[in-house]
């Protein structure tokens, strides 16, 4: 009976909006925000930040950047490569020309840049619908990635074109740079996501999340009642891109430290398209599932043989975590092809119940 | 101001619309006047549903104007018609099947909230102000149509007739002036149909909302509406009291024509 | 506007300048445009008939191939190999109906989309597994010289590639339009009950038309290894693919033939003529920018079928 | 349906607690090296014969000599596929024990270098990476011995004036340089444009996506320019398809070059009879016939020559990363020296590779002779400016056509070290005193 919402009574409709109206799921995130910000940094070494929990973080970002788009406003998108680059770009270039400005807010200001790219590649979707859609957003994957390996202006005419993230304090701390610490950065990671997160969840249960659903379960209708389809719709490109842009200014400068387009390649786009499929189309919690599903289970197969013990050639452990991550993600999509969040709906209404089975 | 006193909000005049060679409406004209109750009857493929869709912009007729509140479109933008005050219920539903049943009314408010994104993102101060706003707004329309119960479940899992009522619940959430309704009662048992020729009624009294809608059943036809207009391949044949209309020669010969 | 003139007149004026040399790079997109056409029609077929859009297409290329050239390196006669990886191939198309598309039946387009990825992983490590990573070379005995026609170099190579898709596409429309088995796969491509009415289990449809698909996977697979090594990046050609789907229309074979041509003159002549004025490497996204624009004016492709909106 | 969700509940809630044991081992008595591989993917072609040398010279010495001065070599493979992203795995993985990486890859590399100083694991790309890092004064932590890009591509000019009887004839040459689309492919432009400026030949290049198996425009486009040589760096299946299609041109194949990672058996096998004539860059010896591999085929192979030639022995790559674990070794002999003979730190290696001298006498001694040039690292260069080596493909064997060929030091050097100065000051790096 852990779930048991039997005598919370809601008095009031902004008891009734709130946020997490059931108690239980207030708690929880409070716990699990309490548990990321202190319990992790006292007791996480280098290893578990930098290779799970910071690249975890970044691609719910990203995830959630495009669950806004696809799971909410019902537009397929693979560019998220793209714009997860021009934000990476963008910092780099207004970091180097102002290294006084506060990184945080040219993470914003880059984000800023790549929902105007958004907004761009976006109007195709007026006319242009589901697979054609989304195979049309490649066309700006592949002109982005093009663009920053093509004009040496973006990379500051260095010889070989990868950007480095140069050293930034913010308060006197590194946040980014080689001295940032790995603390610090999952620090500032954690926090710029729980913050887009937040305010991610605010705007699909207002009005704006209502137009996108509206847009996404039926746009004729929707446009009979008076919800205009193409300033929503580029409305949700132009966010979506802006937390994909500080995903990948986030991706260089609070992980990776240094990288070239080919970080940000269709794979890229593909794997953030698989996190919100595999989490859950249309819910903030599935964008975050879907993320620590597909950045962690690959590293978690890739050390399970060492980890029981057995040891075997690189390249065999390879194609096995290849083969069974793809028969999970066949074998889950069987079980519950809604996705973790569904999935978590589900353990809740039971949790509601238990230990009782009816 | 029509022949019978009272203001017009509606005029529509010699609509012709064709798809392709297919002639769908000819030279239709009639006017609705503020405050009525009018029915649009005829047999299938008569034209009915283009009408409604000439009406509110879904569709734009090859001639003919559409005057509304006095002024003449020749084509009006869906979106404008919904700003307008025209909203409009569907012959095969069309609620937004992956939201509640609030979130579904809530988009009928949609038009009427202004606060930017910025403000949402927070969901502070004027955001949060007028979420309530509009909530408590929309409370009141789902208590006028007793839907409370279904309020958090989202509209794919509720009964065909619910999901009707909530589909009206919507376009009554807009408030507004013309309700335009495609067979509301289409697929419904007798109880539901009772219960939605009273919705019908009290909204057009209660609101003074103005309703065209589109009905094969008869005696609900006969029963509610102030008027009515008959439709044949696309040409209006009648119009008048539901007296005068049953009495029509024209129209007993094309509903003879039929199974119906 | 030095660079006006450079991007909007000059290679105008080059392609003018020397129409042989213009003649050449178009018959030279012709044929690598064939080549993408090849991959395409896989994508194609299993979208006509069950809806799903396979992303797993370039691994099943990839899978073909490897099967393919690991039996022949073991030994194995050419011909019992390809009807050896035939067999493979149906094999793959029972299993994936059995335990990928029958549990997921009913599921949305996205859902099923996402399966294959799960089946793309799955078949890239269990190709690299029995048959390993290195890159092997696969020689079909299709003569690779090349000879001159009146000032264009042509390859026997593209011709005889030119020639397979084209028995290829042949085949696939008899298939189509003469055979029972065709007529119902287009059946089912409009309506899943009507083809139930006609009597065929859509299980055995699923199976044919994904043993079919894996069939034109081998073809692909020997083509493009052919020309480039069966290796890893054979699974990556699907992307050329992509722009040629949304060209020609996800459902219409002919859509994927002509759309590849369209693609492969378009990047072509892009690369020759624009590539050097803007910086080169431009075929990728030039390919899709092309179909971008198609998509357009006509959103459903140049053959898919036109979607009307009613309420 | 509620068992089976249940049960994936049961397995995912398995998997994320095992992730979070996953992590660092604690440190051996072993000397420990890394090993960052790409068995799979893409580019395996290229990484298995590269992972396949470091694993036999390291396993050898073990069993030959049982490791360095009584230390015993250890070594664990961590497969990266060429991603930058699993790269970051590997190295947080291995990095706490690790003596030296060499990460294999450019991005790699690239996105490591900043990182090896904070944690004092120093980084050998040695002939690839960023070409700047040869500047041991701005990156102490990172080197690129025996030789850069910037070195290679001035080499291959020298190679080709050679050709054509001297660096007067250079003038009006028409020299194209097909690359690969990324930041390696790139790295070699600036040098090119540099040289074509003081020797008047004329440069075209080429650029080809990633992965490269579609080049038809880019050699329309050679065979409408007529160049007199090409250059190229290529990488995975772009090489092999381009040497395809300049034969399919009848593009003169002497007049090909490749740089030292386009001209590997992964290009020329897979062509066929194609690639006869091609010829590449290479700063190794090719084949199987020098002492070292004598004594690899008697202590790892048990004399099973098959089995050797299986496991790439004597190709180019293997050989190239043969003489990478080498220098490992020699550099961890060097630090022994001055902390004694036990297990050499990060930083101690840091130390050894800075002052490491492999002489002639030392290089016949190890079984490399004539397979490498003496190689000298020194606090500020670290790179050493190693000659290059043209050799050719006959259809079954790569054989040497050149003498070792000096790279124009003068004029690399100075690009060097501005790049270095502008990586400088964008991280804020005051560069080392170097006496």
């Amino acid at each position: 009976m852990i779930y048991l919402e039997a005598g919370q009574y809601k008095t009031t409709y902004e008891d009734d909006q709130a946020i997490f109206p059931i108690a239980q799921d207030r708690y929880l995130v409070l716990a699990a925000v309490l548990v990321a910000f202190v319990a992790v940094p006292l007791v996480a070494n280098e290893y578990w930040l930098q290779a799970l929990l910071i690249p975890f973080l970044i691609f719910s970002l990203a995830a959630i950047g495009l669950n806004l788009l696809t799971g909410y406003a019902g537009q397929l998108s693979l560019g998220t490569g793209g714009f997860m680059a021009v934000g990476a770009y963008m910092t780099y270039k207004i970091t180097t020309a102002f290294p006084e400005l506060n990184i945080l807010l040219v993470f914003i200001f880059s984000g800023l840049i790549a929902a105007a790219v958004g907004i761009v590649f976006g109007l195709p979707s007026l006319r242009i619908k589901g697979f054609y859609l989304a195979v049309a957003t490649l066309a700006a994957q592949f002109f982005i990635q093009w663009l920053f390996n093509k004009v040496a202006w973006f990379y500051n005419y260095n010889p070989s074109g990868t950007i480095t993230a140069p050293p930034r304090e913010v308060f006197g701390v590194m946040v980014t740079g080689p001295e940032a610490t790995a603390t610090v950065r999952y620090l500032v990671a954690l926090s710029l996501l729980v913050l887009f997160a937040l305010a991610a969840k605010n705007l699909v249960r207002g009005r704006i999340g209502r137009s996108w659903m509206a847009i996404r379960d039926m746009d004729i209708a929707a446009e009979i009642i008076g919800i205009r389809p193409l300033p929503t719709k580029l409305l949700a490109f132009a966010i979506s891109s802006f937390y994909c842009g500080v995903a990948g200014a986030m991706m260089i400068f609070l992980w990776l430290g240094s990288a070239e387009t080919l970080a940000f390649d269709i794979n890229v786009s593909f794997q953030v398209l698989f996190m919100i499929i595999i989490g859950g189309l249309g819910s903030i919690l599935g964008s975050l599932l879907g993320a620590a599903f597909i950045t962690l289970v690959p590293i978690f197969l890739i050390n399970a043989p060492a980890l029981v013990g057995v040891h075997m050639e690189v390249a065999l452990e390879r194609h096995i975590e290849s083969i069974v991550f793809g028969a999970m993600i066949v074998y889950f999509l069987i079980v519950e092809p809604n996705g973790f969040a569904r999935f978590w709906q589900i353990t809740k209404q039971k949790l509601r119940r238990w230990p009782f089975p009816y | 101001m029509n022949s019978n006193g009272k203001e017009t909000l509606l005029q529509v005049d010699d609509i012709t619309l064709s798809f392709g060679g297919v002639q769908a409406l000819s030279h239709v004209s009639f006017d609705v006047a503020k405050g009525e109750v009018l029915a649009i009857i005829g047999p299938n493929g008569a034209g009915k549903s283009s009408m409604l869709n000439v009406i509110n912009g879904f569709y734009h007729p090859q001639s003919g104007t559409v005057t509304y509140k006095g002024r003449s479109h020749r084509q009006m933008r869906t979106h404008e018609a919904a700003a307008e005050g025209i909203a409009r219920t569907f012959q095969n539903i069309a609620l937004f099947k992956g939201m509640t049943t609030l979130d579904n009314i809530m988009t009928g408010r949609n038009l009427k909230m202004r606060v930017n994104f910025l403000w949402q993102a927070l969901h502070l101060g004027p955001a949060r102000r007028e979420e309530i706003e509009h909530r408590r707004y929309v409370e009141h329309v789902i208590d006028f149509l007793e839907i409370q119960a279904i309020r958090k479940i989202p509209v794919g899992r509720l009964p065909y007739g619910m999901q009707k009522r909530v589909e009206l619940c919507r376009a009554l959430a807009s408030e507004p002036d013309l309700l335009l309704l495609d067979e509301p009662m289409a697929g419904m048992n007798v109880e539901e149909k009772e219960d939605m020729c009273r919705f019908i009624l009290d909204v057009n009294d209660e609101f003074g909302t103005t309703i065209v809608l589109i009905e094969h059943d008869m005696g609900v036809v006969m029963d509610i509406s102030d008027r009515v207009i008959v439709l044949d391949y696309g040409r209006k044949i009648a119009d008048g009291t539901p007296d005068e209309v049953r009495a029509n020669q024209a129209v007993i010969d094309a509903y003879l024509g039929l199974s119906h | 506007m030095e660079l006006l003139i450079q991007v909007f007149v000059a290679p105008f004026l080059d392609m003018a300048g020397s129409p042989v040399f213009l003649l050449e790079v178009i018959i030279n997109g012709l044929l690598t445009g064939v080549m993408y056409s090849l991959v395409a029609l896989g994508f194609v077929l299993i979208f006509k008939a069950s809806g799903v859009f396979n992303f797993a297409q370039g691994a099943m290329v990839l899978f073909a191939a490897l099967t393919l050239v690991g039996l022949i390196e073991r030994g194995v006669p050419g011909w019992l190999a390809i009807v050896i990886s035939l067999g493979v191939m149906v094999a793959l198309a029972y299993a994936v109906e059995r335990w990928m598309l029958r549990p997921l039946v009913n599921q949305a387009p996205i859902i099923l989309f996402m399966a294959t990825i799960g089946l793309n992983f799955v078949l890239e490590g269990s190709g690299q597994i029995a048959w390993g990573s290195n890159v092997k070379e696969l020689d079909i005995g299709i003569p690779d010289a090349s000879f001159d026609v009146g000032g264009i170099l042509l390859n026997e190579f593209d011709i005889y590639a030119a020639l397979v898709a084209a028995i290829l596409v042949a085949g696939l429309a008899v298939f189509f339009q003469k055979t029972a088995v065709g007529r119902a796969l287009r059946a089912v491509a409009d309506n899943h009950q009507a083809a139930l009415a006609v009597g065929i289990p859509l299980k055995t449809i699923w199976i044919i038309v994904w043993s079919v698909a894996g069939a034109v996977a081998l073809v692909a697979g020997i083509m493009w290894g052919a020309k480039s090594g069966v290796q890893f990046s054979l699974a990556l050609i699907a992307l050329k693919a992509l722009p040629v789907l949304i060209l020609g229309g996800f459902t219409s074979v002919p859509g994927a033939i002509i759309g590849g041509l369209i693609i492969g003159v378009g990047e072509k002549i892009a690369e020759v003529y624009w590539g050097p004025v803007i910086g080169g490497a431009i075929e990728n996204w030039f390919a899709y920018m092309l179909a971008l624009v198609f998509l357009m004016f006509r959103p459903q492709g140049l053959f898919g079928e036109v979607i009307i909106e009613r309420v | 349906m509620t068992h089976r969700r249940t049960m994936l509940a049961g397995m995912l809630g398995v998997v994320f607690a095992l992730v979070f044991i996953a992590g660092p081992v604690a440190a051996q008595n072993d000397q420990f090296f890394p090993l960052l591989v790409y068995r799979t993917g893409p580019y395996a072609p290229n990484g298995i014969p590269s992972a396949n040398g470091f694993r036999d010279y390291y396993d050898m010495v073990n069993k030959r000599d049982g490791g360095v001065n009584g230390v015993k070599i250890s070594w664990e493979e961590c497969e990266t596929s060429y991603d930058t992203k699993r790269g970051v795995e590997c190295y947080e993985k291995l990095k706490a024990r690790a003596t030296v990486v060499h990460p294999f890859s450019t991005g790699i590399t690239y996105q490591l270098i900043p990182k090896a100083a904070v944690d004092q694991v120093p980084l050998w790309s040695s002939g690839y990476g960023r070409t700047a890092t040869a500047d041991g004064t701005v990156f102490p932590w990172a080197f690129n011995a025996p030789t850069t890009y910037w070195a290679q591509a001035s080499a291959v000019i020298n190679y080709i004036a050679q050709q054509e009887g001297g660096m007067d004839k250079l003038k009006g040459k028409k020299i194209a340089h097909v690359y690969h689309n990324s930041p390696y492919g790139k790295e070699a432009n600036p040098t090119l444009e540099v040289l074509a400026q003081k020797f008047g030949y004329e440069l075209t290049l080429l650029a080809v996506d990633h992965p490269g198996q579609e080049q038809k425009a880019t050699w329309l486009q050679i065979r409408r320019l007529r160049p007199d040589y090409i250059y190229m760096s290529s990488w995975g299946v772009m090489g092999q398809v381009a040497v395809k299609e300049a034969a399919a041109i009848s593009f003169p194949m002497d007049h090909f070059i490749g740089n030292w990672w386009s001209a590997s058996e992964a290009e020329v096998v897979p062509a066929g009879s194609a690639a006869n004539g091609y010829k590449g860059a290479t700063f190794n010896g090719a084949g199987p016939n020098w002492p070292v591999h004598q004594d690899i085929l008697k202590h790892v192979y048990n004399g099973d020559q098959a089995k050797a030639k299986e496991n790439n022995w004597g190709e180019v790559l293997y050989n190239r990363t043969l003489v990478g674990a080498m220098a490992n070794l020699e550099a961890v002999r060097v630090a022994q020296k001055r902390y004694g003979n036990r297990v050499i730190t990060g930083a101690e290696m840091r130390w050894g590779m800075d002052n490491l001298d492999i002489t002639a006498a030392r290089i016949k001694e190890l079984g490399f002779d004539g397979m490498m040039r003496p190689l000298r690292i020194t606090c500020a260069d670290h790179e050493g400016s190693g000659p290059v080596l043209i050799q050719q493909w006959d259809g079954a064997k790569w054989n040497p056509v050149s003498d070792w060929i000096p790279v124009m030091r003068d004029v690399v050097r100075p690009m060097i070290e501005q790049s270095a100065m502008e990586y400088a000051k964008e991280n804020n790096i005051t560069p080392r005193k170097c006496e």
